[in-house]
């Protein structure tokens, strides 16, 4: 598998998230969709790193996950806590101001 | 690779799974003649001697038993979820070092499936994937039993894991490596057993995997009082016979972990040379003794089962995090200082 | 590998570069534990989180006659990362002595407010310190995450929640470019240090030169939601306005602050002398654009929060002007007007916050425009201080906001960007419009039975407003305090 | 034998993710996204990178999504309801994706790569990266850490019962 094909990969990967982002009303989808950004951004992080042959791209890759992690448990607490409210995640009802 | 070693790869995967999943079979007849014993009755004895062809006729029964799918179940997700399980269980065998190492007409054979760099991390890996066959048959059954077992289930897996991962990070320090046949070759002699050096780091690493393999007496997510038979309440058939299958494959992965992680695996108790044999008779030697040290610690398995009531869930939470993750930590520090000083 | 021979390879750590960072995070940690351990009052957590951003000022300061840089580039001990560093640092300052009396009044907000808020800055401050991409991103986050929290700590307040989660999801969506672009720029140079990237760029051909116009390009897109930049402003009043007012200040200061200050580190490194002139010419119409729509949306509203929002985002379009100049002049120009930026829309929200408290069913009151007709006669004293921070907004002398962009646009001038200046002078004007109505509804309308907010304690609650009064006519009057300090090489 | 691997891995991964944003049933959305995750985990060994293979499956995998499932089921959200776009804005959404994804791809793999370079012994394995962790990268380590406390701390701020 060469860099290109990992490339490709990677930037399809990061369309679809962020068309995820901007097309999806379900909160969580929305996270879900950033998380394949991610996941893109990952991937070509690694396959870089494996191009160049240095461990820098895998060591950020490792970070990139914690920092999901943490945005994950962020962002589903705050899911949870609109929910409590509202019984809803879907961002279209999230209308008491104008986006 | 070479054709010999894809063939070897393969032989190595027909005879893990083999005995592995004979064992799953006599353990279910294991644990029935030990709680007979333990609560003083006989157990099984009418299928064949001693009830010897039970797990056979039980089998047979779980195959032609009739399939019940609930009508509002998720269908995919609800066939899926016991393959899940099950397969995750049995990947995780994949990194036990069973044997040193076996010569066969001058062709050398590891004793073990895949002997990874990254060893450990697969076995977490493995059993944080199993946490979805349990999730998803809750969720796609349908019915709120199974749905709050499932949660249950993958709560208390996901709190274990904690504890579980930092005692072995434990073991990791010492031996240097995550590769298991190196941590098992550092435990070379009598004295160097894992054990010795951290009685608290195994303690730990054994409650929490009985909390991992969800078992008594931390088998809430299928306490049969409060939840029917949690996740599994809709299951029947072979399905049904899956996540057993999967509970005791993950209880011989977590005592063939324990073995070897703390008790030198497959290293003798005594030194090679005083056992008088060499070569494959050694390594055969080697061998029994793996099974005979994992054989005990599932013997524990089924032993405290029989002994100790049911944790009530908050109590179990309230272990997992305030008593056995800060014990974890200590033990760390424990190991750090024993590293540094380098009195292991 | 055994163990032990890790260690002896590890360069020895610069403690005294980590000192101010380490300061803000154990103080978090700490007054973590006092909330949990003993019920405190809510100020003595005040209190204590002002003591430790002393101790973390005295602490950077420290480094500043030995700028160097520490743990292979990525933190960075120089005037700029102190000086921006010490615009966070002021920022959080002025949200806590705002938050002191503020707290009183939202009886929902948490005596952990205050750690996240120290964590957050101590993430301003990493992220302006490093010349790593690893610690930009990581600082970044480490500021963003508290902040996705604090936006929505008044749980019960749909707006408070509702502007929490608009705020992580977009954020989270300009993570994900940010990390992108950071992947590209690392392939085109194989390092993540800017210093790195300034050589690759300029050797760099064919594929690697790609890669790096197209990891920069998206760096700016994360980069530039969070400084709540046109096209990806759209966060901005909604945040602003659902959070409560302390949190929003700290947003509008200290956010922008530290996004700015690493906007223009990527800038001077990662552009270097040759600089990639697309990206160069888009910052430009980023610029234009983000003021025009700033200014020309802000002319509507009619909520005080929501007009300060609009008004952040003009003002982060005169900001990308002295971006775009790519001068010393034009860095030193932000700085002064990121300090003078600090005090008058801190002051402006602690204004909000004084008027500003829970309603009846749990929304929040006075922050609308009408609430605040009136306030001449009934506050005076607090009406004046709110005219004050219009007009310095506003850009008049003889406030601190006048001088800042006398500065910056010079610098576009110096540096050939007469069209830029010419619409920064222009869309002055414009914002003059908006910041006159609040002033003339202050003090010439007459009050309509506005709800009363539960009364302030006097001595506590006028610190903030105080400290912002004297910092924004220092600044226009003697801008000499802050300029003289910039006379050493910034980088 | 690699080249087989990979083609299938990098099928599933665009598979599970298309299928995660797309499905209307957030479970299964989750397991498009774990199937995704999986096969990423794939190439990331195919890339010499075991360690964060291994990583991905047990933190992505295990922890993030089964998160992600928790809440999903927690809050029964399999018929959350959500207004059904258009054909219309349908068929705007994947021009502007194609659109975007040709510029992106276009940028990213438009000429031609520099050579690969060599790999070190022991790239990627996990003796390399925790050397590399805890000298060179100590500080944003320590960072991450710290990161994930507040985190910690947010999420109980966020969703624990009752007031101060």
């Amino acid at each position: 598998m060469s860099l290109v094909w990992m490339l490709t990969l990677s930037t399809a990967l990061f369309t679809v998230g962020v068309l995820g982002v901007l097309l999806r009303r379900n909160a969580i989808v929305i996270l879900m969709a950033v998380e394949i950004m991610l996941n893109a951004a990952n991937l070509a992080l690694i396959a870089f790193s494996r191009h160049l042959g240095s461990a820098d791209g895998q060591i950020l890759a490792f970070f990139v996950m914690t920092v999901a992690a943490a945005e994950a448990a962020v962002g589903l607490a705050i899911v949870l806590a609109i929910f409590r409210l509202r019984k809803s995640v879907n961002v279209d009802s999230l209308n008491r101001m104008k986006w | 690779m070479t054709f010999a070693a894809v063939l070897e790869t393969l032989i190595k995967i027909g005879v893990v799974f083999f005995v592995a999943l004979t064992a799953v079979a006599y353990l279910t007849l294991a644990e029935r003649k030990i709680s007979g014993w333990i609560q003083d009755r006989i157990g099984p004895n009418r299928v064949g001697p001693w009830g010897l062809l039970q797990p056979l006729a039980d089998g047979i029964k779980f195959m032609m038993k009739e399939e019940v799918v609930p009508s509002y179940a998720h269908r995919p997700i609800y066939m899926a979820a016991p393959a899940l399980l099950l397969i995750s269980a049995l990947s995780a065998l994949a990194i036990i070092p069973f044997g040193d190492r076996l010569s066969l007409g001058g062709y050398e054979v590891r004793l073990a499936i895949a002997d990874v760099n990254i060893g450990i991390l697969f076995f977490l890996a493995m059993s944080s994937v199993g946490v979805y066959g349990i999730v998803l048959a809750g969720w796609s059954s349908n019915n709120k039993y199974a749905m709050l077992g499932g949660l249950r289930a993958s709560a208390q897996m996901i709190s274990y894991e904690l504890g579980l991962g930092l005692s072995l990070i434990g073991v990791l320090m010492v031996s240097g490596s995550l590769r298991l046949s190196q941590i098992v070759e550092q435990q070379g002699s009598f004295s160097s057993w894992n054990v010795w050096s951290q009685p608290l780091g195994f303690l730990i690493f054994m409650v929490s995997a009985f909390a991992e393999t969800n078992r008594l007496p931390f088998d809430l997510a299928e306490a049969e009082t409060e939840l029917v038979a949690g996740y599994h309440t809709e299951y029947s058939a072979i399905k049904f016979s899956m996540f057993y299958m999967a509970e005791y494959v993950n209880m011989i992965t977590a005592s063939a972990l324990m073995a070897t992680l703390f008790f030198g695996g497959w290293q003798l108790p005594f030194p090679a040379e005083a056992a008088g044999v060499e070569g494959n008779h050694l390594a055969l030697l080697q061998i029994l003794c793996f099974l005979i040290k994992t054989g005990f610690f599932l013997f524990v398995f089924i032993w405290v089962r029989w002994t100790l009531p049911r944790f009530r869930y908050d109590q179990l939470m309230h272990l997992g995090w305030k008593v056995l993750l800060p014990l974890a930590l200590l033990n760390l520090i424990w190991v750090g200082i024993g590293v540094a000083w380098g009195w292991f | 590998m055994s163990p032990a021979n890790v260690w002896t390879g590890s360069p020895p750590i610069d403690w005294a570069a980590l000192f101010p960072t380490m300061v803000l995070v154990v103080g978090a940690l700490a007054l973590l534990l006092a909330s949990t351990l003993r019920r405190l009052p809510m100020r003595l957590h005040g209190v204590a989180a002002l003591a430790f951003l002393v101790l973390a000022v005295v602490a950077s300061a420290a480094g500043w006659s030995h700028p160097r840089s520490a743990f292979d580039g990525l933190v960075v001990v120089d005037h700029f990362g102190i000086l921006a560093s010490a615009a966070a640092y002021l920022a959080c300052a002025l949200t806590v002595l705002m938050s002191l009396d503020y707290l009183d009044r939202e009886p929902e907000i948490p005596p952990e407010y205050y750690s996240l808020l120290l964590i957050s800055t101590a993430g301003m401050g990493l992220m302006v310190t490093s010349n790593s991409l690893v610690g930009i991103f990581l600082g970044l986050e480490l500021l963003s995450i508290p902040l996705y929290v604090m936006a929505g700590l008044v749980r019960s307040r749909e707006r408070s929640l509702e502007a929490s989660m608009k705020y992580f999801l977009l954020g989270a969506f300009s993570t994900g470019f940010l990390v992108y672009g950071i992947a590209f720029l690392y392939g085109g140079s194989g390092s993540f240090s800017l210093e790195q990237l300034v050589l690759a760029l300029d050797r760099a051909d064919g594929q690697q030169a790609r890669w790096l116009l197209l990891g920069l390009g998206l760096v700016l897109v994360g980069l530039a939601f969070k400084v709540g930049a046109a096209p990806f402003h759209c966060w901005v009043p909604d945040v602003y306005e659902g959070s409560p007012v302390t949190v929003a200040s700290f947003m509008a200061t200290g956010t922008k602050a530290a996004a700015f200050a690493a906007l223009l580190r990527v800038m001077f490194h990662g552009f270097g002398a040759n600089a990639l002139a697309e990206w160069r010419e888009a910052l430009g119409v980023l610029a234009v654009l983000t003021m025009v729509l700033g200014n020309f949306l802000a002319l509507g509203q009619s909520n005080l929060k929501r007009l300060i929002a609009y008004s952040s985002i003009a003002h982060a379009g005169y900001l990308l002007i002295g971006v775009v100049t790519f001068s010393t002049a034009g860095a030193e120009s932000v700085l002064f007007y990121l300090f003078s930026y600090i005090f008058m829309t801190a002051g402006a929200f602690s204004v909000v916050a004084l008027i500003a408290g829970t309603g009846e069913g749990g929304e929040e009151v006075g922050a609308r425009l009408s609430d605040l007709a009136g306030l001449g006669r009934r506050r005076p004293l607090l009406a004046a201080a709110l005219c004050l921070f219009m007009l310095s907004l506003a850009g008049i002398p003889p406030t601190g906001g006048f001088v800042a962009k006398f500065y910056l646009f010079r610098s576009a001038v110096e540096a050939d960007l007469m069209g830029l200046a010419v619409i920064g002078l222009l869309n002055s004007v414009l914002g003059a419009f908006y910041y006159m109505k609040v002033v003339v509804t202050v003090t010439m309308r007459d009050s309509e039975g506005t709800t009363p907010v539960p009364a302030a304690s006097p001595t506590l609650a006028y610190a903030c407003v105080v400290f912002s009064i004297v910092g924004t006519l220092i600044l226009g009057l003697y801008p000499r305090v802050l300029t003289r300090l910039s006379t050493q090489p910034l980088f | 034998m690699e080249t087989l691997v990979g083609i299938v891995a990098a099928a599933t991964a665009l598979i599970g993710a298309i299928a995660a944003v797309t499905h209307r049933n957030a479970v299964v959305g989750v397991l498009f996204l774990v199937l995704n995750l999986v096969s990423l985990a794939v190439f990331y060994v195919l890339l010499s990178a075991p360690f964060i293979a291994a990583l991905q499956v047990i933190l992505y995998a295990g922890a993030i999504m089964v998160l992600f499932l928790f809440i999903i089921m927690l809050l029964d959200l399999r018929r959350e309801e959500e207004r059904e776009s258009g054909l219309l804005q349908k068929v705007l959404s994947v021009i502007g994706g194609g659109v975007f994804f040709l510029l992106l791809w276009g940028a990213a793999t438009g000429g031609a790569a520099p050579a690969a370079a060599e790999l070190p012994e022991h790239f990627g394995s996990v003796e390399s990266i925790a050397v590399a962790l805890f000298t060179t990268y100590l500080i944003p380590f320590e960072t991450i850490s710290v990161l994930l406390l507040v985190a910690m701390v947010g999420a109980v701020l966020l969703t624990r019962k009752g007031g101060r």
